[in-house]
């Protein structure tokens, strides 16, 4: 790894410094758009005490969920986990610690986080649970909840291309939250499809610039679906 | 009669303007996108990042890269875009998206909602739901009227853990399409055969009711 | 202009319903990626007491330059102006008032104003005269100041490419302000080099969805350079 | 001899190490870029839009779309990126920029700078410098140790508004190079064929003088 070529050949190089009782976001939306390699390794080396950082928790036995099964999460930052059975009972328990954020605060939090914005102001969650214990102040007659940054020491995201300076870009809505994620950690990994020359991405279209990205892995990806709806075809 | 699921998300159809975006939840208001009048033209939001959801793929055209905001696969109408959670939701907190459609469990007076948990039930989290109450110029609430037990769920005050504050205004549910304003649920439209009578038995919530009540026109 | 088609066909169209007084930003950095036919029907239409949120402030006799010369301006929220010798002189008489906001600060604000958050901390500008007046918190330790949203009755932004549902592309550097712009307005008029048909533009690479657009008109652009710096050709 | 421009800009690209991502001001620190050792490779980002900005275009490469942050045109290396303001600046003020090169009017003992406004004189703008300064992990600064009159710029406090507080760790000026910390410079070292003296002398600010300052090399 030298100059701004950020490729490694081994999972164990991508999570090179990675140890228990971390904070650590992951991309996807669902079961879309994880990385599942980095997210298999974690769960074979058995790291734990983590901070997780993700809208969902995976579903029992794949993403997240392996975590889950092997008790490597103590806390679980999220908007919808409503396909983990266990993470209900591990939560309910008391083995597992939930914060649950509604989906567009968590996905600015970790913006602001990367954009050193330390905090801003929300309507969304005035007057709910969210906004409990939390700063109400009013703009232009509007009340408005204080919600803080969210930063983490690992990012482990899922991009469809790399180039091997690490400008990035996604598919479809795999991108979800990798985009932000990529920018809000100590240590950015990526795990993509396919990893290409520089100059071969379209200096227009990149997603995510290589400046936030410090290592790129070329993963393979099961893409398993949650839920296979279908029409017929049209006649 | 009491409206079907079908019947609820047909009348809704109704509020969606040509040229509108819009966002649908999970439920009843998916089923909306099923009625909207073929003779206008909208744009679908999904909250995952996807604006100009099309309808499920047929087998063929099955892409994991490709779900909507309830994880289930669909399509992109030509000239949709992609983009990211955080410019997803600068867009529906920002105020662009022109209706948002979803459910709830309970709606009161003020205009509160109460649509994402059941304390001592199942932990599923809010998802989307606070962002997009706090955010859209305008909602439609499509949801019963009452539960089984003839039990209200247009009340005075919400039980439930809210999702937002004062920002619902017009509710379509089995029996009746009522407005929120003032601290008071308006009546102004019956679902075909039902009586204001029935009406104003599961309602506990305030309720205006106007001389003439026109039933639905479907 | 039914349904999703927001293309108008005159200059006139695009600027319906622009009146004296109101608040308009114009996209663009320098003389890159500016609005040039919208800047010039402004002009010739002689619409004053004009609150300006621009990055520069044009040059003398192009761009804004051309609002400065009609005094058309009152205020003027920018970053830096130092291209514009009349802006100067018209600023020390009192007949301009200028607001100058740093450049990431005026970014954010704008972003700030599209996406539904009021208000939000930044270490920028505190200790400086751009923090007076401004609360100052401290956050893990480092003092930041609260700085608002903003937004505008019209944006007047430039893109490449546009569908005719209003999916934009910029093109390099002439992106600059222009996709925050288009997010910050009641109205946003984007004056375009082409007009293509719905799917013609990748949705895996829109840069402004066409939910934040109103109305797009094909301009021609004479794209004025104001610094032009060349190399030898390579041997 | 004090330095030339040319020469502060090569003693400042000693600065540049291997995988940097930089970002260059208006003026000397532009020509840091041409002293860039061959043997590293570095990003060059450019706060209107752009990472990995290459030289001046050829006359048949020029392009009005394509300028750096100082209006000029530009070129784009193979592997760069444009994106917009805001993600420019996201950037910036997110401390992703390993290192930023910028000029000043004035720099004082607890690191304040000014750099932007001299007050009854011309109104430009600070422009991005604001955010360069409260966003770098890693500042140097570049500028003249003193005015032609032998008035020092590097002082106890400034005089000049700031454009930054306590933000300024490095300084590289045509006498010297000098760290700033603990409420004082350090010098540590001096351009060729100047004395230890002649520095101090144009020092307003409290100066910690090592037993050995070492010649710049080149």
């Amino acid at each position: 790894m030298t100059g701004l070529n950020k490729v490694v050949n081994t999972y164990e190089e991508a999570l090179a410094g990675f140890t228990n009782n971390m904070t650590v976001m992951i991309g996807g939306f669902g079961l879309c758009g994880i990385p599942e390699g980095l997210i298999r390794l974690i769960h074979e080396l058995g790291y734990s005490g983590l901070t997780c950082i993700s809208n969902n928790a995976g579903v029992d036995g794949f993403g997240l969920g392996l975590w889950m099964e092997k008790r490597q999460i103590k806390t679980m930052i999220s908007s919808y986990v409503g396909e983990n059975a266990l993470f209900e009972k591990l939560s309910i328990s008391g083995e597992l610690e939930a914060i649950l954020t509604p989906q567009g605060t968590l996905a600015e939090k970790i913006r602001a986080g990367g954009a050193g914005i330390p905090a801003f102001y929300t309507a969304t969650g005035y007057g709910t649970p969210v906004g409990e214990n939390k700063e109400v102040r009013e703009f232009d007659g509007r009340k408005y909840i204080l919600e803080k940054a969210l930063t983490a020491d690992f990012s482990l995201i899922k991009a469809w291309k790399a180039d091997t300076y690490g400008n990035l870009i996604y598919r479809e809505t795999a991108m979800n939250f990798n985009p932000m994620m990529a920018t809000a950690s100590n240590i950015t990994v990526v795990e993509v499809e396919e990893i290409v020359e520089p100059g071969e991405l379209d200096p227009n279209f990149i997603h995510t610039p290589g400046i936030y990205v410090d290592r790129i892995i070329k993963g393979t990806f099961e893409k398993r679906i949650e839920r296979r709806m279908t029409r017929k075809e049209d006649k | 009669m009491p409206l079907t699921r079908e019947q609820i998300a047909m009348r809704i159809a109704q509020e969606v303007y040509d040229g509108y975006y819009v966002n649908l939840g999970i439920g009843i208001p998916t089923l909306v996108a099923n009625y909207i009048p073929a003779d206008i033209q909208v744009m679908l939001q999904s909250e995952n990042g996807l604006l100009g959801m099309g309808p499920y793929p047929t087998e063929a055209e099955i892409d994991p890269d490709l779900i909507n905001a309830g994880k289930e696969t669909i399509t992109a109408i030509k000239g949709a875009a992609f983009f990211s959670s955080a410019d997803s939701f600068a867009m529906i907190r920002g105020g662009h998206v022109d209706l948002t459609v979803l459910g709830a469990f309970e709606v009161d007076q003020h205009g509160n909602i109460a649509s994402w948990m059941i304390p001592g039930k199942m932990i599923k989290g809010m998802g989307g739901a606070m962002d997009l109450v706090a955010g859209a110029k305008n909602i439609v609430v499509a949801m019963a009227h009452a539960n089984k037990d003839k039990q209200s769920k247009l009340l005075k005050q919400c039980t439930l853990p809210l999702t937002g504050v004062n920002c619902i205004r017009r509710v379509v549910t089995d029996y009746a399409v009522l407005d929120i304003y003032d601290g008071a649920f308006h009546l102004l439209e019956r679902a075909p055969g039902v009586t204001v009578e029935e009406i104003i038995e599961i309602t506990e919530g305030e309720l205006h009711v106007p001389d003439h009540v026109p039933e639905m026109k479907f």
